[in-house]
């Protein structure tokens, strides 16, 4: 009897640390947000960078509205592996390829042409830049592109790799996501055009 | 072997002594305006035979072969342009801005002039494979360059002031525009890129002086915009039927199916047709678009003036492998088993070199000349390619070792032909791949291609070879392996040698008959352009080459692409990924002459 | 004979010498540092009832969620955690640990030994089963529980379309259930083989004790299947193998080989050792023994045999070629066989018997009524053409629930009504324990018998709703209903045991005048089990034992000496000294738990943990320092 | 009922060799599962073959030339390791401490090569499935190894510093007994790594 | 089967109503699922009976053998047992009788499975069948390509022709299950599964996905309409067809909210610039009878509600909610609603 009650005390008591140590840990990787937060107010500027846009172009101003906290997508597995297909999905792979780059610059190095915080990469992808790069305005839904802005950071490994994608069901093409080294998420050049609207 | 060698000796005995000497081939039209020794137009002539009958380089003569001068383009782009020699002056077309400059030859290649297009930076973003251009066109005072963002532009020889510039295409539908335009009869022929964005491919005809289009030819959708009319007799069954430009596709797929024409046009004068190759279906991933996809990845011979199709031949029916059908088409009188046929000569991206009937479109034979497994041949009863089924992409599924890989055993980077020698000088590939097809969507002005790819050298481990090929033995006379594709072209001269460079930077010159190398020079830059070979005002041959590697092949280096990423770069950057350690980006004209 | 009578005066003495050698100590350290079968064997059984009890919350969260259309209680996310944990759990933590939970305690004592062979390591597969456990329900708090299923398949369970850790969670979870259930059963195939009684031949072996053995050796053969089924799968997901990646050579249908190559022998390793206890309990409640007991045993063996050759009948659906499908059909028909010999003979039993009605016998009684069911519906899945229609419907929700719960929780529950005295001392309830028969056995029909229809009439499993237009509705509520009824027969019974902790009746050695050599020592067993290692001469020793009890004598008293016996026939063949209790077994299980949960979080784990892996190894075998 | 003595069992011995011994039952439980385990390797090897037109895909085969060398020793290991085993149960001290090194010294030399054999095998791990069954493979048998090893390690160090008992000699006989598995198993497993590419 | 023994039967095994339905393999509607439902009814039978037998001689023995509790006697000797003969030739016999049933199932299952599973005409009309997370894409097969169909979560089948079904899966693997037409098969990915269908009288049959596939597996259902072959041959000729023209000016601000905005990002609408291939093809939705895999009827507020807030309705759907001013959303359903 003593024994039992022994064995439940240790039973909670590990239980507890476990939940403690590892809960704030896992949390924001593990949870699945299926409805995003009601359109947040902060819609960017209306600047776009570029003229090319996929699809036919659009009618009017559809203006694609920022999400909050950003740097929760880049810590949620689903949201990063979310990322990872809408990259496939949206056409992404075509240019970047799975991030070694093609049409578009590589995006698995640590070369960021327009910085490599997660609102410069939504910027590039919702306004489009000059050289090429399409403005998705309108195109995909904000959450969504901070899901994929969240994976392009991930390919450079600069993503919590405890979230980051593993390997696709998929060609080998590269190491997965997972395997990258976390790199201090400073990197990157940032030219003055990248903040300055233009 | 030996019995080749025979034919290939009595048929040079045959030829009159004269002929050694500065005479050209008589299959072998220049346009009439072009003054013996220019080289008006990217593939020389209208029979893109790239021979120049220029001969004072010789086997003997050239080891001794020394940089002239050299002109720095400013761009460090894949320079895959050749440059093109009129009025004592060289035009040299630059990727991506497009910058049309002219260097006077009388004063050693200094600026004339220069023009800058501007095309829209944006079309960097749609331009498949390099933001390259193929070169100029020449004719009767006007120089004709297509831009990336799909501008056509007549610019006047000697201010360099622009005649005319006409839009043909929208960037934000994928097209962009990178092929050498042709100039026959006063008719500017140019077509678009873009298989890999969805595109729908067509080739125009533009009145040279004015601008205006005379007519426009698509390559998918039903016969009144293929121009399939009455006179469309093609030799094979399959290709006659009603509106098969909508049929053999996935309906509404036409619209978006690619067929573009961005490599070679020939022209016969005799005949009076054009021969243009059409690029690969769109997308990559076949299952996306059952069927056999006309009119792409085959050859159509349209009646210049009015652009109405004669006859069409499909390379790859139903693509399975992004074998474009662009290369060049060298068009030759030649004796088949006793007989003078006027032939066309085309090795394809399928790894076969095809003989065909230029008349009615009938393949004579088609011979590999690289590794092949993707195909076991071709059925010369029904012409179709017979597919191997082991090769066949499944959605999901990598197939492994497929030769030729999707740049073909040989891709745009033209052949050279020497009415001398009687063989064909082949620059190609030596690339094998891994293939997943994936689907894909169609989002305009977004790429539509649907597979990772991965290619790596082929057999023997060298990635690419020179060969020297006899259509008539067919079989090979020699080959040259190099380490990497070899992405330039190739020019054929009558004093023996052939010119062509590596993407490592030799510039090299071997023996016609033996294949051995003659001189090798390192560039700057790796080579994917053109060579050319010119009578100067001062009297001398001399022969010119764009350094600047890039490309499909050289986008790693031009596009610092990343090597880890296997399917980087269509799948080109897996196979290329030692390039970075051989050579840099580069952007310069090189011109060597004898001492 | 009668020179070698032994005074009681010696057999208490003999007691109090062998207390002093055996006893297992006070305090927290001697807690943790316990190794004696029978503490191990009621830890096995308590930490498995635990996951029952956590892995059946689960159950009721699912059928409130099901009990009406549409309903929003809740939401996909949690619900496939939910149900993949309740599957997982009830497999891997509670049915095959608790059969081998009382196996670890009952063996021993059945084959008149004093102790189970390798008791550290029987100590070390409890902790490793502790915390494979505690990792699992943990897990599930952090919102990180599996979420494919207990039978996780592939791909939905690969890299790509289960991101985060929660796979990765299922999958070490399985290996340490794994070690736990290996460890377990090499120690009680060594004890059966080679420590039973003199005289207990193989075929004198008590029939819990023939399952117990072949399910151990089931457990070794198929285990090793899905131990490298979760290595491959966390290999793909953590390093990036292609073992499951259609594209580069991989195939989704090896996971199902191999898991199933595992899956369909479990089902006998959790209902065989149930078989074993049904056995006892007819034996002792008809008053006579088993009949047929050679047939019996042969059934065991067969089961388990056959138990190899039908894994693919789970995967009709799939890619399979006709011919093997057909293979498989014949395999899953015949297996019907040896089920059905031993129902006959436990049929013969009662025909034969003085049925003495008790909650044992009541449970037994319910196991033949659901298990039938059970396996009738069983013999239908095995038809190649209705198995495609009912395959993964709720149909087969029905059916398996029948066989496991029919057949292995019935039988465990009249377990341990019927074994519970031996354990505490004190008897339970039995008119509590008829009411907990009753209630179980009527929720058990009520929530399942139902899911029969639901899946005919189209519902698939492993829905977390179902549209309001589809019918489903009223036999949903109906289940619900009965999965409440079984959830307070549960409760019941928990009532029950404490109850009896305090104001049972004294059970005294032999409370139901039954056979086994279990029931010749007091209740609850001295920690060496037997003052007197007793030896057999017959099947039934206590229902056969004359004047004289023959006993071993010559075993030292003051060390843990045991007595190892020949494979056959039981013959005495030397004496061996067992070991100390020691914490290092509890130690290893940390550093190989510690290993296994950080390895789901980066490869470096593994060579990180290898160093305290070794060195808790290293102290667990290092020789005490006083050893002669 | 009143206990009688029927069996007497003081004279009996206080360990035993081979089958008598619970150890070497023991033993055999792990090798058995052990074996089972890499049975299911060696089926998922020739399943995944069926599933790869070629063989090996893409890559060439594994160099032959360390993993002969490497067998050779391992097989050779197997003389030492009699002679430790015949040794010790025969409780002769002395030849075992002789023994169990060479046995040791063997295995290490073994393992060293071992590491060489990753490399040789011509392929990574996440390359394709190939890879992937090909390191598997490997590394299982490695696994083994290694505990196998550390195993002999700390019976040697036993056998120098003491306790010397008769129970240990056991030890040292079942641990021979399970480097004779570590040996047999990795026959068919070398015949699949480095033959399997070459012949399926 | 007849509907009578049928009946019979359904009233033995205590069932509690309901042999109809669109998803109900008691309900079979063509002739693989009534091979299959005759089976279940020979089995049902036989293994009742067998368990009646079974328990009845529980019970017997119950009632005949009880001691009363009082004259309880737990300690002690036994009662001595000397029937062991007449016992084993009893549980021989039932054995016997077992392996003999048993025997015979096998043997019926054998003939049945080769009845269910026997090659289709090489003629069959094709439909490749696509499971994706979680709807169905279904594509008629023509040799000319340009007939080819494309449609989604629904089927249409022309009664009493063996339809060839290939089924095959880019993501996870998911089952094809129409119960009134016939078993399931997976979809498996990297293979392609090969069997065929066919219904015997025109009805609407509901199918569902049968292999857990996530999230949404629950609301991933397909409906199968079976034709006579006129209706159907009219129906595909009607699929066939490009999208018409928008009519009106509302209509065609529809059409480019839609192939400009979001939607085209994963839809189809042929006979628009809209190709993408992530979603459903779209291009006759308003001629389907549920929308978002068989969770809501396809009415206008349903598939306004849908646009705006899938999520809502099935979580962890691909669809993101897409926000439109109500203008521009009347306009795309209006355009929406053209779509026959």
């Amino acid at each position: 009897m003593r024994a039992g009650i022994f064995a439940a005390f240790v039973i909670l008591v590990g239980a507890a640390v476990l939940l403690l140590v590892f809960g704030p840990i896992t949390y924001v990787r593990e949870a699945r947000e299926f409805r995003p937060d009601p359109v947040a107010a902060t819609a960017p500027p209306e600047i776009r960078m570029t003229d090319l846009q996929p699809g036919l172009p659009l009618p009017g101003p559809n203006p694609n509205t920022g999400g909050e906290n950003p740097s929760w997508y880049e810590r949620n597995a689903v949201a990063l592996s979310e990322g990872q297909r809408l990259f496939s999905a949206m056409n992404c792979v075509g240019c970047h390829s799975h991030g070694g780059g093609g049409m578009g610059p590589p995006l698995m190095d640590d070369k960021w042409i327009y910085g490599s915080d997660i609102k410069n990469i939504y910027a590039t992808i919702v306004e489009g830049r000059p050289n090429g790069m399409p403005s998705f305005r309108g195109k995909i839904p904000p959450e969504q592109v901070w899901q994929i802005a969240a994976y392009v950071r991930s390919m450079a490994g600069l993503t919590p790799k405890q979230a980051s994608p593993s390997r696709p069901d998929h060609l080998q093409a590269k190491a997965p996501e997972a395997s990258y080294p976390e790199q201090p998420p400073a990197g990157g050049l940032i030219p003055p055009s990248a903040t300055a609207p233009q | 072997m030996r019995i080749g060698l025979l034919v290939a000796a009595a048929l040079l005995l045959a030829m009159p002594a004269g002929a050694q000497t500065a005479t050209p081939a008589p299959n072998s039209v220049a346009p009439a305006n072009a003054a013996e020794g220019d080289w008006v137009l990217a593939p020389k002539d209208y029979a893109n035979t790239r021979f120049s009958a220029l001969d004072q380089i010789t086997r003997d003569n050239v080891k001794d072969l020394k940089l002239a001068w050299s002109f720095s383009t400013g761009v460090n782009r894949g320079q895959e342009a050749a440059p093109i020699v009129a009025e004592q002056t060289m035009f040299v077309v630059t990727p991506y801005p497009n910058i049309l400059y002219a260097l006077d030859l009388t004063q050693g290649g200094a600026l004339k002039w220069k023009y800058e297009p501007r095309p829209a930076p944006a079309a960097q973003g749609v331009a498949c494979c390099d933001v390259v251009n193929r070169g100029a066109a020449y004719d009767q005072g006007r120089v004709f360059i297509n831009t990336l963002d799909n501008h056509t532009v007549a610019v006047d020889a000697k201010t360099g002031k622009e005649i005319w510039k006409v839009k043909l295409g929208d960037i934000n539908q994928g097209e962009t525009m990178t092929m050498a335009p042709m100039v026959v009869n006063g008719l500017v022929l140019v077509g678009n890129s873009g298989g890999e964005m969805g595109v729908r491919g067509w080739i125009q005809a533009l009145d040279a002086a004015t601008g205006t289009v005379k007519w426009k030819a698509y390559n998918t959708g039903p016969d009144s915009e293929v121009l399939i009319g009455p006179e469309f007799t093609p030799f094979y069954e399959q290709d006659r039927g009603k509106d098969l430009g909508v049929t053999t596709w996935p309906p509404e797929a036409w619209k978006i199916g690619g067929g573009t024409v961005w490599g070679w046009i020939s022209y016969d004068p005799a005949l009076d047709l054009i021969y243009h190759g059409t690029a690969n279906p769109g997308p990559w991933n076949p299952e996306q678009r059952p069927g056999d996809n006309k009119w792409t990845a085959g050859i159509f011979a349209r009646d210049p003036q009015t652009g109405q199709a004669r006859w069409f031949y499909q390379w790859a029916p139903h693509d399975l492998h992004d074998y474009d059908g662009i290369n060049e088409n060298v068009l030759v009188d030649l004796e088949i088993d006793g007989q003078m046929r006027k032939l066309l000569l085309r090795p394809e991206r399928t790894g076969y070199v095809y003989v065909m009937d230029r008349i009615t479109g009938e393949v004579l034979s088609a011979t590999p000349f690289a590794a092949v497994n993707s195909s076991k041949g071709v059925d010369l009863k029904t012409g179709r390619l017979i597919e191997n089924e082991e090769k066949h992409p499944v959605l999901g599924k990598v197939i492994r070792d497929i030769c030729p890989a999707a740049p073909g055993a040989k891709d745009w980077n033209p052949s050279a032909w020497s009415p001398l020698t009687k063989l064909l000088y082949i620059p190609h590939n030596n690339l094998c791949m891994d293939w997943e097809s994936v689907e894909t969507s169609y989002i305009a002005g977004t790429p539509y291609v649907g597979a990772n790819v991965k290619m790596y050298f082929g057999p023997g481990g060298h990635g690419g070879e020179f060969t020297a090929w006899d259509p008539i033995a067919k079989k090979e006379r020699w080959t040259i392996r190099e380490r990497f594709p070899v992405w330039s072209g190739t020019v054929a001269t009558a004093g023996g040698v052939v010119f062509y460079g590596t993407m490592e930077g030799w510039f090299k010159a071997v023996d016609a008959e033996s294949g051995q190398v003659l001189w090798q020079q390192r560039l700057g830059s790796g080579i994917i352009g053109q060579p050319v070979t010119y009578l100067a005002p001062d009297g001398k041959q001399y022969v010119a080459i764009l350094s600047g590697v890039g490309g499909w092949a050289g986008a790693i280096v031009a596009a610092d692409l990343d090597a880890r990423d296997a399917t980087a770069a269509l799948g080109f950057v897996n196979a290329m990924s030692e390039l970075p350690n051989h050579t840099t980006k580069g952007g310069t004209l090189y011109v060597f002459a004898l001492p | 004979m009668s020179d070698d009578v032994l005074r009681p005066m010696e057999e208490r003495e003999a007691a109090a010498k062998l207390t002093g050698a055996w006893h297992e100590g006070e305090g927290i350290l001697a807690w943790l540092s316990a190794t004696g079968h029978k503490t191990t064997g009621r830890r096995f059984v308590l930490t498995s009832f635990g996951f029952f009890i956590a892995a059946g919350v689960l159950a009721v969260l699912m059928r409130l969620q099901l009990a009406v259309p549409e309903n929003d209680l809740i939401g996909p996310d949690l619900y496939n955690q939910i149900f993949s944990v309740h599957g997982t759990a009830m497999m891997f933590l509670f049915a095959v640990p608790v059969m081998q939970g009382v196996a670890i305690y009952l063996v021993p004592l059945m084959v008149g030994a004093r102790e189970i062979a390798f008791p550290r390591l029987a100590a070390f597969a409890l902790w490793m089963l502790l915390f494979g456990g505690l990792l699992l329900f943990v897990s599930l708090l952090l919102d990180m529980g599996a979420e494919a299923g207990w039978f996780a398949y592939v791909p939905l369970s690969g890299p790509e379309y289960s991101p985060g850790k929660r796979s990765d969670v299922y999958a070490q979870t399985i290996t340490f259930s794994e070690i736990s259930a290996i460890a377990a059963a090499v120690c009680l195939i060594t004890t059966i083989l080679k420590m039973r009684a003199p005289g207990m031949s193989l075929n004198r072996m008590p029939l819990f004790v023939w399952a117990s053995l072949v399910t151990a050796f089931m457990i070794l053969f198929a285990m090793p299947s899905v131990m490298m089924a979760s290595t491959f799968l966390i290999m793909d997901r953590l390093i990036g193998t292609h073992f499951f990646n259609p594209a580069e050579g991989g195939d989704p249908l090896l996971w199902q080989h191999l898991f199933w190559f595992f899956g369909h022998p479990e089902v006998y390793i959790i209902f065989i050792p149930a078989l074993g206890m049904v056995s006892h309990i007819v034996e002792a409640f008809a008053r006579r023994p088993v009949f047929g007991y050679v047939p019996m045993v042969l059934s065991l063996a067969a089961t388990a045999f056959l138990g190899f050759g039908l894994w693919v009948h789970h995967m009709f659906a799939s890619n399979v070629p006709q011919l093997g499908a057909s293979f498989f059909t014949a395999a899953s028909m015949m297996i019907a066989i040896p089920s059905g010999i031993q129902i006959f003979c436990w049929l013969a039993t009662l025909w034969d018997g003085r049925l003495v009605i008790r909650t044992p016998l009541l449970f037994v009684f319910g196991f033949i009524f659901t298990f039938v069911i059970g396996g009738m519906t069983g013999v239908m899945l095995a038809a190649v053409p209705l198995d495609l229609q009912v395959h993964d419907t709720y149909f087969v929700v029905a059916h398996f629930h029948y066989v496991l719960i029919g057949g292995a929780v019935l039988p465990l529950f009249g377990a341990l009504y019927y074994w519970i005295p031996k354990v505490t001392g004190r008897m339970l309830d039995e008119r509590l324990g008829q009411l907990n028969f009753w209630l179980m056995a009527i929720g058990v029909n009520l929530t399942f018998f139902p899911m029969h229809q639901l899946g005919l009439e189209g519902m698939t499993r492993r829905v977390y709703t179902y549209p309001p237009e589809m019918g489903w509705d009223r036999l949903n509520l109906i289940a619900t209903v009965g999965g409440v009824l079984v959830a307070l027969s549960v409760l019941l019974f928990l009532f029950n045991l404490l109850r009896s902790l305090s104001v049972g009746r004294l059970a005294g050695p032999d409370p139901w005048g039954s056979p086994g050599l279990e029931w010749a020592t007091s209740s609850p067993p001295p920690e060496f089990n037997f003052a007197l290692p007793p030896v057999v001469t017959g099947r039934s020793p206590l229902w056969e034992a004359g004047e004289e009890w023959p006993v071993v004598t010559g075993l030292k008293l003051d060390q843990r000496e045991v007595l190892i016996t020949s494979v056959l026939d039981a013959e005495p063949d030397h004496r061996t000294e067992f070991p100390e209790p020691s914490i290092w077994p509890f130690l290893a299980a940390i550093a190989v738990g510690l290993t296994f949960i950080g390895s789901i979080f980066t490869p470096w784990a593994v060579v990180a943990g290898s160093v305290p892996v070794a060195i808790t190894l290293i102290g667990w075998f290092w020789p005490k320092p006083g050893e002669e | 009922m009143r206990p009688v003595a029927a069996v007497d069992v003081s004279r009996l011995p206080d360990h035993a060799f081979g089958h008598r011994s619970i150890l070497w039952w023991g033993t055999l439980g792990f090798i058995a599962t052990e074996g089972m385990a890499f049975a299911i390797a060696i089926a998922a090897y020739l399943y995944l073959r069926t599933r790869i037109p070629e063989w090996p895909p893409g890559v060439p085969p594994p160099d032959l030339a360390i993993g002969i060398a490497n067998m050779a020793i391992l097989i050779l290991s197997a003389v030492p390791n009699y002679l430790t085993k015949r040794a010790s149960e025969k409780e002769d001290l002395r030849q075992v401490r002789i023994w169990i090194l060479v046995t040791l010294a063997f295995a290490i030399a073994f393992l060293v090569l071992r590491w060489f054999e990753f490399a040789s095998l011509n392929v990574r791990w996440d390359l394709n499935a190939y890879g992937s069954i090909q390191w598997t493979l490997l590394g299982l048998h490695t696994v083994h190894l290694l505990t196998d090893v550390g195993d002999t390690a700390v019976l040697a160090v036993l056998m120098f510093t003491g306790p010397i008992t008769g129970r240990r000699f056991v030890d040292v006989s079942e641990n021979s007994f399970y480097w004779y598995f570590v040996i047999a198993s990795w026959l068919p497993i070398y015949a699949l790594i480095y033959w399997g590419p070459r012949v399926l | 089967m007849s509907a009578k023994p049928r009946a019979a039967l359904a009233a033995l095994a205590l069932s509690l109503g309901g042999c109809e339905g669109p998803q109900n393999m008691l309900d079979s509607s063509g002739p693989q699922a009534d091979t299959i439902e005759g089976l279940w009814w020979v089995m049902l039978t036989v293994t009742s009976a067998v368990w009646f037998l079974v328990v009845a001689a529980m019970l017997v023995a119950i009632w005949r053998r009880r001691v009363r509790a009082e004259a309880l006697e737990l300690s002690g000797e036994p009662k001595p047992h000397r029937r062991e003969r007449s016992l084993g030739i009893a549980v021989a016999a039932s054995v016997g009788l077992t392996v003999a049933i048993l025997f015979a199932f096998t043997i019926y299952s054998f003939v049945l499975e080769r009845r269910v599973f026997a090659a289709p005409p090489k003629d069959a009309l094709e439909i490749q069948v696509t499971g994706h997370q979680w709807w169905w894409q279904v594509r008629y097969v023509h040799k000319d390509p340009s007939k080819i169909v494309e449609t989604a979560n629904e089927i249409h089948i022309p009664v009493g022709q063996k339809v060839t079904v290939r089924l095959s899966s880019p993501d996870v693997i998911h089952s094809f299950w129409v119960p009134n037409l016939h078993g399931k098969r997976d979809l498996i990915p990297g293979q392609e599964a090969i069997f065929w269908i066919e219904a015997d009288r025109p009805g609407s049959y509901r199918g569902q996905c049968a292999e857990f596939c996530g999230w949404q597996h629950a609301h991933m259902s397909f409906w199968v309409h079976a034709e006579e072959p006129e209706a159907f041959q009219a129906w595909l000729e009607q699929q066939r067809r490009p999208a018409p023209e928008p009519p009106d000016d509302l209509t065609r601000r529809g059409r480019d909210i839609f192939v400009t905005g979001p939607c085209a990002m994963c839809h189809a609408i042929s006979g628009t610039t809209a190709s993408a291939r992530f979603g459903p093809d779209l291009t006759h939705l308003a001629s389907r009878t549920t929308i978002a895999a068989g969770t809501l009827p396809n009415t206008r507020g349903h598939l306004a509600a849908w646009i705006a807030d899938p999520q809502s309705y099935k979580p962890g759907n691909r669809m993101p909610p897409t926000f439109l001013p109500p203008a521009d959303m009347q306009a795309l359903l209006a355009y929406l609603e053209t779509l026959r």
